[in-house]
């Protein structure tokens, strides 16, 4: 058992219904503090939706989040602002990428800064020295990360031109910005090569052990999940299937059967000559 | 040749003054699954829009089954046997799924085959059955996934371009994707150009393979010989777990330029 | 070509980027400031209507081209702005009061028109700020006990520390303070925080959202700061024509605003100002051309629309991004020059998708 | 008595506004952009039809005809030569262009020597006829709108929901890039469109000419029309006729039982006032993106 | 100093007309009314050795653009006076720019009161306003019909508030008071609930601060709905377009008026030769709108005539002031001017429609 001061997010017996579909149904599970926890589970198995509902973008029909980052003790996520998730310190990518393609990747990373606004209005009209000083720090925080992803080819170009690779880091870059203490990604290595895919690995051990941030992450690469996952969550059908380090979530016989498929015999694919 | 289904010579396209692919050539053959490989940027989403007509080339010609399409209208180009699979799904978020793969079959005309084909995508992936009525917008993103590609096979074309079919897909159904391409590649005689991040898939799916880097082509062989390359095993095909590359953070260079 | 090396944080947040900004901006403020002696009373009145649409369309465009909001209603806060003016000033409110005054009831005004605004988008938004311009010019009409109603309603000169500025120099250089300042304003607030969750929202609304902005809270911010620049703009409007009637702020002055953001070049501060000038600049231009065509042609009347939306297609056909993006390309080419390729401005092929989904 | 006259006339004026929503859903569906020339291509029609009958003196239902296909052709035409340049810029460059067409077709129109800064009827046969119902008062030449938008309705209805080119237009409004892709000839359905667009304005435009008359700026009435579209739901064209009958039926009872001023914002009043019940108009779907 | 807009050959007259906005049509005829004096002065003569030279600018209606307009005309062509301007808040908006440089606003085209109240040394108007019309023919009106309850419709902006303000003062003199009154906003088209309330105020006289097509619309849904009151319309609805778009449903209603129309197959016979003058001329038949633009430039002449060679503001003011024009073939009343009473005359007839023409059935109508 873990204690309870271990746990940076619980969801509790969370459902949510989209007409005749059940998409999540009863999921529990706990993210404790400084773990990378991982969701796998068949395509629409609820995964993303989990997400939607831990950053408001939903709201479950029955169920709880509850949040333990605050100092002053757990916070019903249920009960808060979609605007107020990121300030409490949860950010996370999406899975189709939404990034401000008509802004330059700074430009991107600095919106990341928003929830560290100091200025006031009518100091910024001014641009009084304060809000001078303010800009000067966000562009330095800015600068950090895009030195830790290596962004720095891109940092003034425009999204709307830039490879899916790269727009994938630059989520990343944005949500890292924040400064979260929990980070949600929904599939970090779709759309990057095998290559790319392990700098991903290594920037998720840096993000985790370096900054201590906790990570929620849904992926499909099994070898990036078993590389990077302190535990596993398999879902299907929006149910859960079942929990534990990865190892062992990937020997249970029903994740193979609904989820893993015989992956590394690609023999059925050869031509017969 | 006369079984060379699309041939591309020396093309070049640009995105304003950038340049994606620079002078690229190559050959797809009637019957054959040809893949694409190359890391991020390299310029292979590029190859497929200009061959399919969604970008203008810069230099160069492009012909499908003996006939010139450089630079033509893509409604046109489709209408001649190709059909895309675009990168990042692009189905209809409105349309139901039923009708976003009616839109896939728009070209053809025999209502019996239209039929027929729609009965083997619900057969290929059983989820589209279900949600036939639900907007394509509320699917998850493998879902789509299925749904763009289940919309290119409605089309009954002879050349299929697959943009990272398996893009999103859970592990079990990146498999039987590709076991659906190579069927349908057997079965119906479809050719395929393949993009894939999934080198081992790819490389094993197809039958010839082009590697890209900078928007250029850097090696070009049949899948058996690359897979036996030392630099496409480092790069590409890294190999289960730990990978070849394991816990060294330092990236070798590639040795093909 | 210019390279610029930056080697401090600072230099990416200053205004004039290099020297060449410094050196042309001051000649314009020269020839802003000397501009009473140095063009005649016809031009100089013609140039005092540009700033007061350029305050004007600055409103706007941080609404339309930043924050992505359309309104087809802007003539209400235009409206709104100078009956305030009038209303104070012929009450013998100090003109600077007026004027602030008349800024922040516009912005009030904004605040409730942000009210039905933060549920709905793109065509919705469109049509609600339409209507909230027609029900606003219909409280000028009807509210006769203080708009003087359909009459119209006489401003009189502004006073400024007991000294009239009614005439045309001192009304211009009163335009052209308060358009220098605003336009400091808006480039201030553009490039700290407020300006760039504005920028967030047009993009994407869901990821802004995650990125911890307040969507109802910057809308209706974008809502009043741009209303409280047309109120301005409105004040000096009045004044300039010193007689305002309802019908001077209805649909069509709200549809000529727009144009005037979208022909400027939406998206850019300058558009702002390009536009007005070409908002104002247009019939002049086209009632000197008249005199060489032919009359059955030349004197018809109508002939101004055909013009007007003649040019309106063939700047949407030609220059999607307007006059400021007409200039840029111009200055790109003249930096690039002799080395200029052919393709760089060539249009993409592109492809829309639903905006219905944002 | 008297209720029920106004709730008829109410109907009759709700149904104008109806017809002329049904051409801004019509083009909403299939090409998501607003157009603000739609009231300008319904004066164009009336006063072909008005030059078919005043000029060549042809009989009504021949002059008729040749205005609606005379202005679907230039609705083809106008796709072709100012709106297919730019297809694929953003929506509201689109809106634009159609404010600049809206412009320049009044602007030609009012340039017509002798006819185009008059005013002028339309002599269709069953002008100032009214069928009387005990008290009540109906007129034919409203009559005749209401059969007509009722017609309309249906027929672009069943040519949405069922018909491979409808689907198809819908699909290329959603995202033109995978209507390429499917091989839909979105250029060519975009003429199509606009063409047909041109033609339900033309038919708009010579049923409103025995009210309204015929002149250079008959098309400002689609003003009124933009709230009817709202209030139904603007991608719906059942909710073009609804919205434009709540409208007609709230102004007809406003302008008798409320004060002066009511009965001209009142429509947009109810607009502003279902945009914050119901964002999305009465039929509208409720949409959000799925992340 | 050398007077703006006059020199050793020319007088500069400047006019401001809608030409592309929504009174595009009377304002073309007002030019083309004034084009033909022109005309005719530069052809037969001249005044003192000077030909006229007309400049016309386009407001669309737009007060902004009446501004530059005048602006324009003043600063860069320098006329020596404005004349005919039409609209009100146009006229309001451009009046101060042309004070500022000591020029005259001639015989505008708007009756309102504004145009020669307050009082200016600048400010000429010509006609009847609204407001007189109005208050001058509704008592008479009421006693010929011995009508019970009056009624108004009116257009809700300035024109229609005069007509309205006309009519409660006119009934003041009759000792009544308005039984109902109901507004439209300008470009309406759909009266029926007006002319619901007011048939269910049981109105027997109804007063139109109507233009055109709404004067059609409320008399035609009248008839429609069996309601038959007496109608009684300003100057602004006395034009041909009346009975040539209301057809036979328009028989019957009156209206005030200050010119008469100019029918080209009119009874008098300078009336009839000055309408086909016009007609071959500008290709379209005459309104009233070419008689105000007409009669403006040609009580200019008159008055320039009298100011003498010495043509400049002050002695244009000068000759003004002391001017009686007399009834002339339209049927205008005399109309005289002081130093202080700038409103030529207040008078105005009455007309109605008998067999889709217009006839006039009153004389002058006087307090
Ligand atoms: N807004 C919605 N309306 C209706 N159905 C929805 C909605 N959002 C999600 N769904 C449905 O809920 C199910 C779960 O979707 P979700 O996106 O969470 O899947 P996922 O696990 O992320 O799958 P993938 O790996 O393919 O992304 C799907 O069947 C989807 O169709
Ligand atoms: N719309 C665009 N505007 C400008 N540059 C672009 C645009 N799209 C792509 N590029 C550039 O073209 C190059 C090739 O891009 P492309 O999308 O073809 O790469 P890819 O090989 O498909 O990469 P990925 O594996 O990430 O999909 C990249 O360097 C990219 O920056
Ligand atoms: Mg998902
Ligand atoms: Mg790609």
């Amino acid at each position: 058992m873990t204690s309870s001061s271990d746990v940076l997010l619980s969801a509790k017996d969370l459902s949510v219904r989209f007409g005749g579909v059940l998409a999540v149904n009863k999921v529990s599970f706990d993210v404790r503090r400084g773990e990378v926890f991982t969701l796998i589970g068949p395509n629409g198995a609820g995964k993303t939706t989990v997400f939607n509902l831990i950053s408001r973008i939903y709201t479950p029909t029955m169920g709880e989040i509850t949040w333990h980052g605050e100092a002053a003790g757990p916070l019903a996520l249920t009960q808060q602002a979609p605007h107020a998730i990121a300030a409490l310190g949860i950010a996370r990518t999406f899975q189709n990428i939404e990034l401000f393609e008509h802004a330059t990747v700074l430009h991107n990373l600095l919106i990341g800064r928003h929830t560290h606004r100091q200025t006031g209005f009518w100091s910024e009209v001014f641009f009084t020295p304060a809000t001078r000083r303010a800009e000067v720090a966000a562009r330095e925080k800015a600068e950090q990360v895009i030195d830790l992803l290596d962004l720095q080819h891109h940092r003034d170009s425009m999204v709307a031109g830039l490879p899916y690779g790269v727009r994938k880091v630059v989520e990343l870059a944005r949500a890292l910005c924040t400064e979260p203490k929990l980070l949600l990604l929904d599939e970090p290595s779709s759309g990057l090569n095998v290559e790319e895919t392990a700098d991903m690995a290594f920037w998720i051990q840096d993000i985790q052990h370096e900054l201590g941030v906790s990570v929620l992450m849904v992926e499909h690469d099994m070898s990036l999940v078993s590389k990077v996952s302190d535990r596993v969550l398999a879902m299907n059908m929006g149910e859960v299937l079942a929990t534990g380090t990865p190892r062992e979530v990937q020997a249970d016989a029903r994740v193979v059967e609904a989820y893993l498929g015989t992956v590394d015999d690609v023999s059925s694919l050869r031509r017969v000559a | 040749m006369t079984d060379v289904v699309l041939q591309l010579l020396n093309v070049e396209s640009a995105y304003g003054p950038i340049k994606a692919i620079r002078g690229v050539s190559l050959k797809v053959r009637q019957g054959e699954i040809v893949t694409v490989l190359g890391s991020n940027g390299a310029g292979k989403t590029t190859i497929l829009k200009t061959i399919s007509g969604i970008i203008d080339p810069r230099k160069g010609s492009i012909e499908f089954q003996g006939k010139d399409i450089t630079a033509k209208d893509p409604a046109h180009i489709v209408q001649q046997g190709l059909s895309h699979v675009p990168e990042g799904r692009e189905v209809f978020p409105l349309l139901s799924v039923k009708d976003n793969l009616l839109m896939g079959a728009y070209t053809r005309k025999d209502r019996d085959g239209v039929a027929r084909d729609m009965e083997s995508v619900y057969a290929y992936f059983p989820i589209l059955r279900e949600r036939a009525t639900q907007d394509a917008g509320l699917l998850s993103g493998g879902q789509q996934q299925m749904l763009a590609i289940s919309r290119a096979i409605m089309a009954a074309p002879h050349l299929i371009l697959l943009d990272e079919p398996s893009l999103g897909l859970s592990p079990k159904l990146t498999k039987e994707i590709f076991e659906i391409v190579v069927r349908i590649n057997r079965e119906r005689g479809t050719t395929i150009l393949l993009v894939e991040q999934n080198a081992n898939m790819a490389l094993n799916a197809s039958d010839h393979g082009y590697v890209l880097e900078n928007g250029r082509i850097v090696m070009e062989d049949t899948c058996e010989r690359l897979r036996e390359k030392e630099d496409i095993k480092e790069f590409y095909l890294g190999v289960k777990d730990d990978g070849v590359r394991g816990e060294r953070r330092w990236k070798k260079k590639k040795t093909w330029r | 070509m210019r390279f610029i090396f930056k080697t401090s944080y600072d230099q990416d947040i200053r205004l004039a980027r290099h020297g060449g900004h410094v050196f042309w901006y001051g000649l314009l403020a020269a020839f802003l400031v000397v501009a009473p002696w140095a063009i005649d009373e016809y031009w100089l009145a013609q140039l005092t209507f540009v700033l007061i649409y350029g305050i004007v369309g600055l409103g706007l465009m941080l609404l339309a081209g930043f924050t992505g909001q359309f309104s087809i209603g802007h003539a209400a806060f235009l409206g709104a702005g100078a009956y305030t003016q009038g209303v104070l000033t012929n009450l013998g409110v100090p003109f600077p009061m007026a004027l602030l005054a008349a800024a922040a009831l516009s912005a009030a005004v904004g605040v409730v028109v942000a009210l039905p605004a933060l549920r709905v988008k793109g065509i919705y938004l469109g049509i609600a700020t339409l209507s909230f311009g027609f029900i606003v010019e219909e409280v000028f009409a009807r509210w006769e006990s203080v708009t003087g109603g359909n009459a119209g309603l006489h401003v009189k000169p502004p006073q400024l520390f007991g000294w009239s500025l009614g005439s045309g120099n001192g009304f211009y250089f009163l335009c052209l303070v308060v358009a220098v300042l605003s336009t400091l304003g808006i480039l201030n607030l553009l490039r700290s925080p407020t300006g760039r969750a504005f920028v967030a929202i047009r993009d994407s609304e869901i990821s802004a959202q995650s990125m911890g902005i307040h969507l109802a809270r910057y809308k209706t911010m974008s809502f009043a700061i741009s209303a409280a620049l047309a109120g301005l703009g409105g004040a000096l409007y009045a004044h300039k024509l010193s007689f305002i009637s309802p019908d001077q702020f209805n649909i069509l002055q709200s549809i000529d605003l727009l144009l005037m953001v979208v022909i400027g070049g939406l998206g850019s501060v300058h558009g702002a100002f390009l536009g007005a000038i070409f908002l104002i600049a247009m019939p002049q231009l086209i009632s000197m051309g008249k005199d060489w065509l032919p009359a059955v042609v030349g004197q018809a009347p109508g002939l101004q629309g055909l013009v007007y939306g003649v040019v309106l297609i063939a700047f949407v056909l030609f220059e999607p991004l307007g006059l400021y993006g007409r200039w840029l390309k111009i200055r790109t080419w003249l930096q690039l020059f002799p080395f200029y390729r052919k393709g760089l401005f060539k249009r993409q092929k592109s492809f829309t998708k639903s905006d219905r989904l944002r | 008595m008297q209720i029920l006259q106004l709730l008829l006339s109410g109907i009759a004026q709700g149904c104008i506004y109806g017809l002329i929503a049904l051409g801004f859903v019509l083009i909403y569906k299939a090409t998501e952009t607003v157009s603000f020339a739609q009231g300008d291509l319904m004066m164009l029609g009336a006063f072909g039809a008005f030059a078919g009958m005043s000029l060549f003196g042809l009989p009504f239902w021949l002059a008729a005809l040749l205005a609606v296909v005379a202005m679907a052709a230039f609705g083809v035409l106008l796709e072709l030569v100012v709106i297919r340049p730019i297809l694929g810029q953003p929506q509201f460059s689109i809106v634009m262009l159609t404010i600049g067409i809206a412009y320049v077709a009044r602007g030609l129109i009012t340039m017509v020597p002798g006819i185009g800064t008059d005013t002028h009827t339309l002599p269709v046969p069953y002008k100032d006829q009214i069928w009387k119902l005990g008290e009540l008062v109906v007129n034919l030449e409203q009559l005749a709108i209401i059969v007509a938008t009722a017609i309309l309705c249906a027929l672009l209805f069943a040519m949405f929901r069922y018909s491979k080119l409808g689907i198809a237009m819908q699909a290329s409004s959603q995202n033109q890039l995978a209507a390429y892709y499917m091989g839909i000839p979105v250029k060519r359905l975009n003429g199509l469109v606009w063409g047909l667009a041109a033609a339900v304005a033309a038919i708009a435009g010579m049923l409103l000419a025995p009210i309204t008359f015929v002149h250079a700026n008959m098309g400002f009435i689609g003003l009124k029309a933009f709230p009817a579209a709202v209030v139904g739901g603007f991608g719906s064209l059942p909710g073009a006729i609804v919205g434009g009958l709540v409208i007609g039926i709230v102004e007809s009872f406003a302008g008798f039982y409320l004060p002066d001023g009511f009965k001209d914002t009142a429509p947009y009043i109810v607009v502003l006032l279902m945009l914050m019940i119901k964002p999305n108009g009465l039929f509208g779907e409720k949409l959000r993106k799925k992340v | 100093q050398q007077q703006q807009g006059v020199g050793k050959d020319e007088i500069r007259i400047g006019t401001i007309q809608d030409l592309s906005g929504p009174l595009a049509g009377f304002g073309k005829q007002a030019r083309n009314g004034m084009q033909l004096r022109v005309d005719e002065l530069n052809e037969q003569g001249s005044i003192n050795g000077r030909k006229l030279k007309l400049f016309v600018e386009d407001s669309g209606y737009d007060p902004k653009k009446a501004v530059l307009a005048a602006q324009k005309l003043v600063n860069q062509e320098k006329i020596f006076i404005m004349a005919g301007h039409i609209g009100t808040a146009q006229n309001m908006a451009a009046m101060p720019v042309q004070f500022e440089k000591n020029i005259v606003n001639f015989m505008p085209i708007t009756a309102a009161r504004e145009m020669y109240e307050p009082l200016n040394r600048l400010k000429y108007s010509f006609a009847a306003t609204y407001y007189d019309q109005i208050r001058l023919a509704l008592p008479k009106m009421i006693k010929e019909k011995g009508a019970k309850k009056v009624c108004t419709i009116y257009q809700d902006d300035e024109f229609g508030l005069e007509v309205q303000r006309g009519a409660e003062a006119g009934l003041k003199t009759a000792g009544m008071e308005l039984a109902e009154k109901t507004s439209f906003k300008r470009g309406a088209t759909d009266f029926s609930s007006q002319v619901a309330k007011m048939k269910a105020a049981n109105c027997d006289l109804v007063v139109l601060g109507t233009i055109i097509r709404e004067t059609i619309g409320t008399v035609g849904e009248a008839r429609k709905t069996g309601f038959n009151p007496t109608f009684l319309g300003s100057s602004a609805s006395y034009t041909d377009l009346i009975h040539k778009l209301g057809g036979k449903a328009m028989d019957g209603i009156y209206a005030t008026m200050t010119v008469q129309n100019p029918y080209t197959d009119e009874q008098s016979q300078p009336l009839r030769f000055w309408a086909n003058k016009y007609k071959t001329k500008f290709n379209e038949d005459p309104t009233v709108f070419s008689v105000y633009g007409y009669v403006i430039i040609d009580s200019f002449i008159k008055a320039a005539q009298k100011a003498g060679p010495n043509l400049t503001t002050d002695s244009f003011i000068k000759a003004m002031d002391s001017m009686t024009f007399e009834p002339d073939m339209f049927g205008s009343p005399k109309s005289s001017y002081t130093a202080t009473k700038r409103l030529g005359n207040d008078q105005s007839r009455l007309s109605q429609i008998k067999d889709g023409k217009w006839v006039v059935v009153s004389d002058y109508v006087t307090p």
